[in-house]
């Protein structure tokens, strides 16, 4: 009767002739493959979905083109995406895959600090390079290992920007200077609230109320009541889009009026809109994307992408990731090879203007792009700071009055 | 360690077992009341008694299982009253249960091997020696949950033996054994007795008892009613009555004109097997009821009467056979629709609701759909059976008496206005006087025409009140019919314990 | 202050409450750790934003609606998967509903993607002021609901025919069986109210704040805090439960701060537990 | 006189098993130099897993205490060689020696609640045990809060070493499993499972086997969790303390075979593989095909996979022989 314990025994052995599949092996001219594990799915699906159009329209542009000319041959581009569902194990253990099972010969990033950090750490061990745009310098250089990063490069906007811009844009409704801030204790929230407190202070705001909550937290009303009774004129929040739904609900039913509302990261995406419906009108958020519609190939972008996005952050965030693929077909082209240590050289000399921005890397691998405010008005947001000709900044958030 | 100490420890000499006044209170009820005896080393003590009389209590007690209210239990010089299952069993006692409680999950070898302790060649040839002694050597390799049922027994008694036990504790191990498998039970106690372990031995099967033991402590109520060798029990008139029921009231109750038994049966029971697991219960048993008539389903411990109960009510599937009521096969129906039809079954040990009141537990036994005011009107005909009811209608199941419990139990049967009605075991455990006014009960359910079978061990109780009677013994049907005859105590024994072991019961 | 913060809380707990009432039901009499509790809650949720889309039924009727199918799905759901899995013991049906909890969210992601749906309604914005504090109208809403679905909960179950029925079909499944209580319709029904109670608080929490295919888990853990805490299918003990679990989280965070709300709660739920296994309400149903 | 391989009722003794366990991994350990590194990285991953089941497995299958507190006991075992790594500079074997003994503690104090509950409560307060430790280090700065920890790249060890490490994990786990299966600790330990009464009865202290079997979980636990920080480099608490641990765990257990030694390696090779492999690319799909999967396994076949397969392929051999 010890079946049972023989095969048993022989298990293991099944279980790594099972694992073994074929290794890609990599010819002269097989498509360079860029990887990229992205938040298809879950909290942050409406980032990832935008990255995943900009990247595979990149491919296309160049692969229209016939490729890019590595070292004397013209190979095209293959992307290889995986969804990591938001999570962040997930997104480490993807990009160990893309590296080591599809060869890729970079990883383009996914979004925010803790989708990319896995990402930037196991590209870093693998020794790939890494281009990423969706993770605030801040916090990229936060999660540098000892000495700094070597394979992982990064373009997008300094958080102190994005909370200057934000406290600036609240400036100008005049509100009395006394604000309260919003922010979860996931990495952003962490960070940006510090960065919301220097810069309110530094403009001469009194911070009345900071609050803070973990992710998911939906019940915020004794913090409303709390700003409301504190007088507080100016919100500056920072959270999910689920959260900041919650909350301008509960500001609304606790009539609490202030005369602006800024919120960062929630507030960016058409999922603000469907979610409050005219109560989203008049919220502030950043803009990252101010597209420079005389250069051609912008020009093109945004046509290519007439009507993919209800709203302008998402064309953002897809047109990031467009650049993205931009700098490396750019650095491969200068590298003149898919050797990692080489094309991670030509990575650190990019220096051009591209689809998103001028991008050109510093010692610490960070390329600062700018950020704006917009304003949501009438559906549709529109940059208010700095500011533009025709937008003024309303007041005040049109849902709470 | 040598092989002919396998069933005695070390092979010292058993200590003496000193039981003063041990008593076990669960809640209000009395389990065990002021019991005392002494056990020399190495003798057989057997304590027997009704169902419900506190004898498996008593040797949870004894077992550590349960700590006794007060009262001191001595082994060996040691105190065990306050001791450990795990302490008590270490001290030398050992516990067989009546029910086999194997662990399913192992093989009969690692079941015995988990009482043997130690480690090493020595203990493997202990427990090799147990196995065999009991006769398992060829199914050592079989999980516990494929054994049948002597199997299961003698598993049980291996476990008690592998923890090398100088006395060990028997619990009703005979019972649903019989014939050959009786005989060969038997002799291995005999055997273990033999070695001079202490032998404890709580039996319903007289044969074991007169065959094994030197003395014999009779309990009633938790209390110890007699005391003596086997014969001298056999001969106390306390004693048959105790066993068999009071003989207080002759058979006058009786109608002098039974039901006519024209038409077709109400109940019509026909080759009816039923099985628990591989252990059967039920033999091709034939059954039948006719509208209006009181049938009494006797038999000893074991023999299948509750099973018989399961089997017209739907609470246990029957494999084979079938079961008809009125014009309808219901073998394939859940018992809830046979309740709806008409066949109202009162379990053994009542099964009141403790945590709903005594209205709540009437009103279940009614469709949900009737209207309140033909509900009270329903209550009202119990209540007028059971007046006792109807002064605790709001009081909580729980909180009654053993009696009233059962008159409730008996009034929930009835509420639904049934055409057939089983009572199990209705007097188990209940004072005599409780028991006439359920006796009482029962002529009244009869004279409104309804159907009555009872289940019952109080034979004579049981008889005054029956138009017919069947025994049963081990799960076949031994005596169909008239009641009459079963008067004659050495008929009813000859059927109830069965012709096998004729011969241990007349020296 | 803190009038205002233990007011919301207790308000806060009502919708707790709510979320919880079908899983201390389920607990409580079929001895079941529903783990699709909080996909149910937010199928509930779902359905209602999908009828209202596709049909030109008010929100209310949509509501309704979604409730009852909820209700219909756990009828189902008990009646031919569950029950067979609960007669046989072990810890199937506990995998078989984390199982039901996968598809459940499968099923919501593949529909509608992970974005967070809200509620479009009045009530989610609409606010009142009770003794001169400012009160959500979406909470008011949900405690006096809760409060009426516990006291008809208790009620039903501990004055009523049905409420005995369920009672002893918990207690003793097999003696209510044989005194013609129909066990398996019984359970089936509990589940289906059970179902539609968390399809109702998904509702309410859809109304409240908004909902998102992964809410479920966050709404079963809280669900299952407030159960502990009030007692296994004691309902007016998890209804107060609830509430001191509202309680507790709202001061928590005004006291020590927002981050630390989580850590006293799950703190609490595991001292509770450990402590208290029965609950600090008392006994379970039966 | 030799020893014989098999008890007298014909259960493989010990060292044989544990003997072909150590020859395998051994093969598996000689085999990292003709694996790929994807390969590699895939098996350390499983072999990660196969940890982690076993453990549950030991605690689940034979102690019959269901778990949902595997992260508290991996999660400890991770944020354990991050910090000792990142904080102290201790090395290789002082990090992957410290997390099971972190595990091991755990479970040692957490067992004084928890231990005294049965059944559904067991399973609850493990849930709610992980959950309060989830919310903990959230707030712990000194853990990296909700930022949570980096392993330093430097200091850990390369692919084909973590491979070793692994097949190393998993030798000690399937080691402890089929040594809980077949020694006599573990034939009291199902013994307490089967009828803890009838057990203590039999002279078995029941709460020491219980406890023994915690610990035993928790230390298998903290290990598989402190070789995945060295895997992951990067974690934070939302994932590394996450519930998903424990249901993942469950979930290759009880689709593998509860409470045998091989049912958790098929649970880990059918959900890791053929889940979160092949079906990758469809997210919510997936989801769907996981929760049918189980639901259909615990309504046909309720002991798992294995059990399932051992059975059929009995009667086939049964079958075959009768026909030749």
């Amino acid at each position: 009767m010890n079946r049972t314990a023989i095969l048993t025994a022989l298990l293991p052995a099944l279980l790594l002739t099972a694992a073994c599949g074929a290794g890609a092996g990599q010819d002269a001219d097989a498509p360079v493959v860029l990887g990229a594990s992205l938040s298809l799915t879950g909290p942050l699906g409406t980032i990832g979905r935008p990255q995943q159009a900009g990247l595979e329209r990149l491919v296309a542009d160049v692969n229209a083109r016939g490729g890019v000319q590595v070292g004397g041959v013209r190979r095209e581009l293959a992307l290889r995406v995986l969804d990591n569902r938001s999570e962040a194990a997930a997104a480490g253990q993807q990009a160990s895959e893309l590296i080591l099972k599809d060869s890729a010969a970079a990883l383009v990033g996914g979004c925010t600090p803790p989708i990319n950090t896995p990402i930037a750490q196991i590209a870093e061990k693998n020794r790939v390079p890494l281009v990423t745009s969706c993770f605030p310098l801040g916090a990229f250089r936060d999660a540098a290992p000892a000495g700094g990063w070597t394979y992982a490069w990064d373009f997008h906007f300094e958080e102190t920007e994005q909370a200057r811009v934000l406290v600036e844009a609240a400036g100008l409704a005049g509100a009395a200077k006394k604000a309260a801030l919003f922010t979860d204790n996931e990495v952003d929230g962490v960070i940006q609230r510090k960065l919301f407190r220097d810069a309110a202070v530094k403009a001469g705001y009194e911070i009345v109320g900071d609050y803070t909550f973990p992710v998911g937290q939906s019940d915020f009303s004794s913090f409303v009541n709390d700003a409301k009774r504190a007088g507080a004129e100016v919100v500056l929040g920072q959270m999910i889009p689920p959260d900041g739904i919650a909350l301008v609900k509960q500001m609304k039913s606790l009539s609490y009026t202030p005369k602006v509302i800024g919120i960062a990261k929630a507030a960016d995406t058409a999922s603000w809109l469907d979610g409050l419906g005219e109560l989203a009108d008049n919220t502030v958020h950043n803009g990252f994307w101010v597209p420079d519609r005389a250069r051609p190939a912008t020009a093109a972008f945004l046509k290519a992408m007439e009507g993919r996005f209800a709203d302008t952050a998402s064309l953002g965030i897809a047109a990031a990731a467009y650049s993205v693929g931009e700098v490396v077909a750019d650095a491969l082209a200068r590298a003149g090879s898919t050797d990692p240590e080489k094309l991670n050289e030509a990575i650190g000399a990019t220096k051009g203007a591209f689809v998103f921005a001028e991008v050109a890397f510093g010692p610490d691998h960070t390329s600062p792009t700018p950020v704006t405010a917009e304003q949501w008005q009438d559906g549709v947001t529109r940059q208010v700071f700095p500011a533009v000709e025709g937008v003024t900044l309303r007041t005040p958030p049109l849902g709470l009055e | 360690m040598q092989e002919d100490h396998v069933f005695n420890g070390d092979g010292r000499e058993a200590p003496e077992l000193i039981v003063r006044g041990l008593t076990k209170r669960f809640g209000g009820v009395t389990a065990v009341d002021d019991v005392g005896f002494r056990l020399p080393g190495g003798q057989a003590l057997a304590v027997v008694g009704p169902n419900g009389a506190g004898k498996s209590t008593l040797l949870k007690l004894l077992a550590g299982a349960h700590t006794p209210t007060s009262g001191s239990i001595e082994f060996g010089g040691r105190r065990l009253e306050r001791a450990s299952a795990r302490q008590v069993v270490r001290a030398g006692i050992a516990l067989a249960h009546q029910i086999p409680r194997p662990f399913t999950g192992l093989t009969v070898w690692e079941n015995v091997a988990i009482g043997a302790g130690a480690r090493g060649r020595a203990a493997e040839e202990h427990i090799a020696a147990v196995i065999a002694e009991c006769g398992l050597q060829d199914k050592m390799r079989r999980r516990a949950e494929n054994l049948r049922l002597l199997d299961l027994k003698r598993l049980e008694l291996a476990r008690a033996l592998s923890t090398r036990p100088r006395c060990i504790l028997l619990d009703e191990v005979a019972a649903g054994l019989s014939g050959r498998e009786l005989d060969e039970v038997i002799a291995l106690i005999a055997r273990i007795s033999a070695t001079g372990c202490g032998l404890v031995l709580v039996e319903h099967v007289e044969g074991v008892v007169q065959s094994l033991v030197d003395r014999v402590i009779v309990m009633d109520w938790g209390r110890i009613i007699a005391e003596g060798t086997p014969a001298q029990i056999a001969a106390d008139a306390t004693v048959r009555q105790v066993y068999l029921g009071d003989g207080a009231r002759p058979r006058t109750a009786a109608r002098e004109t039974p039901p006519a038994r024209s038409g077709p049966p109400l109940l019509r029971l026909e080759g009816v097997d039923l099985a628990y697991g591989d252990i059967p219960a039920l033999r091709g048993v034939d059954l039948e009821v006719w509208p209006g008539e009181v049938v009494a389903v006797l038999g000893a411990n074991g023999a299948g009467k509750s099973s018989l109960a399961a089997a017209i009510s739907g609470a246990e599937r029957v494999r084979s056979g079938s079961v008809r009521f009125g014009a309808d096969d219901v073998t394939a129906l859940p018992a809830y629709r046979r309740a709806r039809r008409g066949i109202a079954h009162c379990p053994e040990g009542r099964r009141v609701f403790p945590a709903l009141s005594v209205e709540e537990n009437l009103k279940l036994a009614l469709p949900l759909r009737m209207p309140a005011k033909e509900v009270a009107g329903r209550l009202e005909d119990v209540y007028a059976v059971f007046p006792a009811l109807a002064e605790m209608r709001a009081r909580r199941g729980g909180a009654l008496s053993g009696g009233q419990q059962q008159m409730l139990a008996i009034g929930r049967a009835l509420i639904g206005r049934p055409r057939l009605v089983v009572l199990d075991e209705i007097s188990l455990g209940l004072a005599p006087v409780v028991i006439d006014g359920l006796y009482e009960a029962i002529e009244a359910i009869r004279s409104e025409g309804i159907a009555v079978v009872v289940v019952e061990q109080n034979v004579h109780r049981c008889l005054a009140v029956a138009d017919r009677a069947y025994v049963l013994d081990r799960g076949v049907v031994s005596y169909a019919g008239d009641p009459a005859p079963l008067s004659d105590p050495r008929l009813l024994e000859r059927l109830y314990f069965g012709s096998p072991r004729e011969e241990a019961l007349s020296p | 202050m803190s009038a205002a913060v233990v007011l919301n809380g207790i308000l806060l707990g009502g919708l707790y409450g709510m979320s919880a009432m079908g899983l201390s039901l389920v607990f409580g009499v079929l001895r079941l750790v529903n783990m699709a509790h909080g996909a149910m809650l937010v199928l509930g949720a779902y359905l209602a934003v999908l009828i209202t889309a596709g049909t030109p039924l008010p929100l209310p009727v949509a509501g309704a609606c979604a409730v009852l199918l909820a209700g219909g799905l756990g009828y189902v759901l008990q009646r031919h998967l569950l029950t067979a899995m609960l007669v046989r013991g072990a810890n199937g049906p506990l995998v078989a509903t984390f199982g039901l909890s996968l598809i459940a969210s499968g099923l919501v992601a593949l529909r509608f993607g992970s974005d967070p749906v809200s509620i479009p309604t009045a009530l989610g914005t609409a606010g009142w002021s009770l003794w001169g504090l400012d009160v959500r109208a979406a909470y008011a809403v949900s405690f006096a609901l809760a409060g009426v679905v516990a006291v008809a909960l208790h009620l039903t179950l501990s004055r009523t025919r049905l409420g005995a029925a369920v009672r002893a079909a918990a207690a003793d499944p097999r003696t209510a069986d044989l005194i013609g209580i129909d066990v398996r319709t019984l359970y089936a029904l509990v589940f289906a109210v059970a179902s539609a109670l968390a399809a109702l608080a998904g509702l309410l929490v859809g109304v409240a704040f908004s909902v998102s295919p992964q809410s479920g888990t966050s709404y079963l853990l809280i669900a299952m805090a407030v159960v502990v805490l009030g007692g296994i299918g004691n309902v007016l003990g998890t209804f107060a439960g609830a509430i001191l679990l509202g309680v507790v989280q709202t001061l928590a965070a005004a006291q020590f701060g927002g981050g630390y709300r989580d850590l006293v709660v799950y703190i609490l739920f595991f001292v509770v537990l450990a402590v208290l296994p029965r609950g600090l309400f008392g006994r379970r149903l039966t | 006189m030799t020893i014989p391989l098999r008890t007298p009722d014909g259960r493989w003794r010990l060292w044989p098993g544990l003997a072909l366990i150590a020859a395998l991994a051994a093969g598996a350990a000689a085999a990292s130099g003709a694996l790929g590194r994807y390969e590699l990285n895939v098996l350390t991953t499983m072999l990660c897993y196969l940890v982690l089941a076993q453990a549950w497995n030991i605690l689940a299958g034979y102690g019959g205490l269901i778990s949902l507190g595997v992260s508290a006991f991996a999660g400890g075992g991770a944020y354990c060689v991050a910090l000792l790594a990142s904080h102290t500079g201790a090395g290789l074997p002082l990090t992957l020696g410290a997390a099971p003994l972190l595990g091991a503690l755990a479970a040692l104090a957490l067992s004084v609640p928890l231990l005294r509950l049965r059944g559904d409560y067991f399973t609850i307060g493990t849930l709610a045990a992980a959950l309060a430790l989830q919310a903990w280090v959230y707030n712990w700065d000194f853990a990296g809060g909700s930022v949570g920890l980096s392993v330093p790249i430097a200091r850990s060890p390369d692919l084909a070493q973590t491979y070793l490490l692994a097949c190393g994990a998993a030798t000690l786990a399937v080691g402890a499993a089929y040594w809980t299966a077949y020694s006599t600790f573990g034939m009291r330990l199902r013994a307490v499972r089967d009828n803890e009464e009838a057990a203590a009865g039999l002279g078995v202290p029941t709460v020491r086997y219980r406890l023994a079997a915690f610990v035993l979980c928790g230390a298998l636990s903290g290990l598989a969790g402190g070789l995945i920080a060295y895997q992951q480099i990067a974690f934070e608490p939302g994932g590394m303390l996450g519930p998903g641990w424990s249901i993942n765990a469950l979930l290759m257990c009880v689709v593998g075979g509860v409470g045998t030694v091989a049912g958790p390696v098929v649970g880990t090779l059918v959900v890791y593989y053929l889940l979160t492999t092949l079906l990758a690319g469809y997210d919510a799909v997936s989801l769907v095909v996981e929760g049918l999967l189980l639901v259909l396994i615990v309504r046909f076949a309720p002991q798992g996979i294995w059990p399932l397969a051992t059975r059929y392929a009995g009667t086939l051999l049964v079958r075959m022989r009768r026909t030749a």
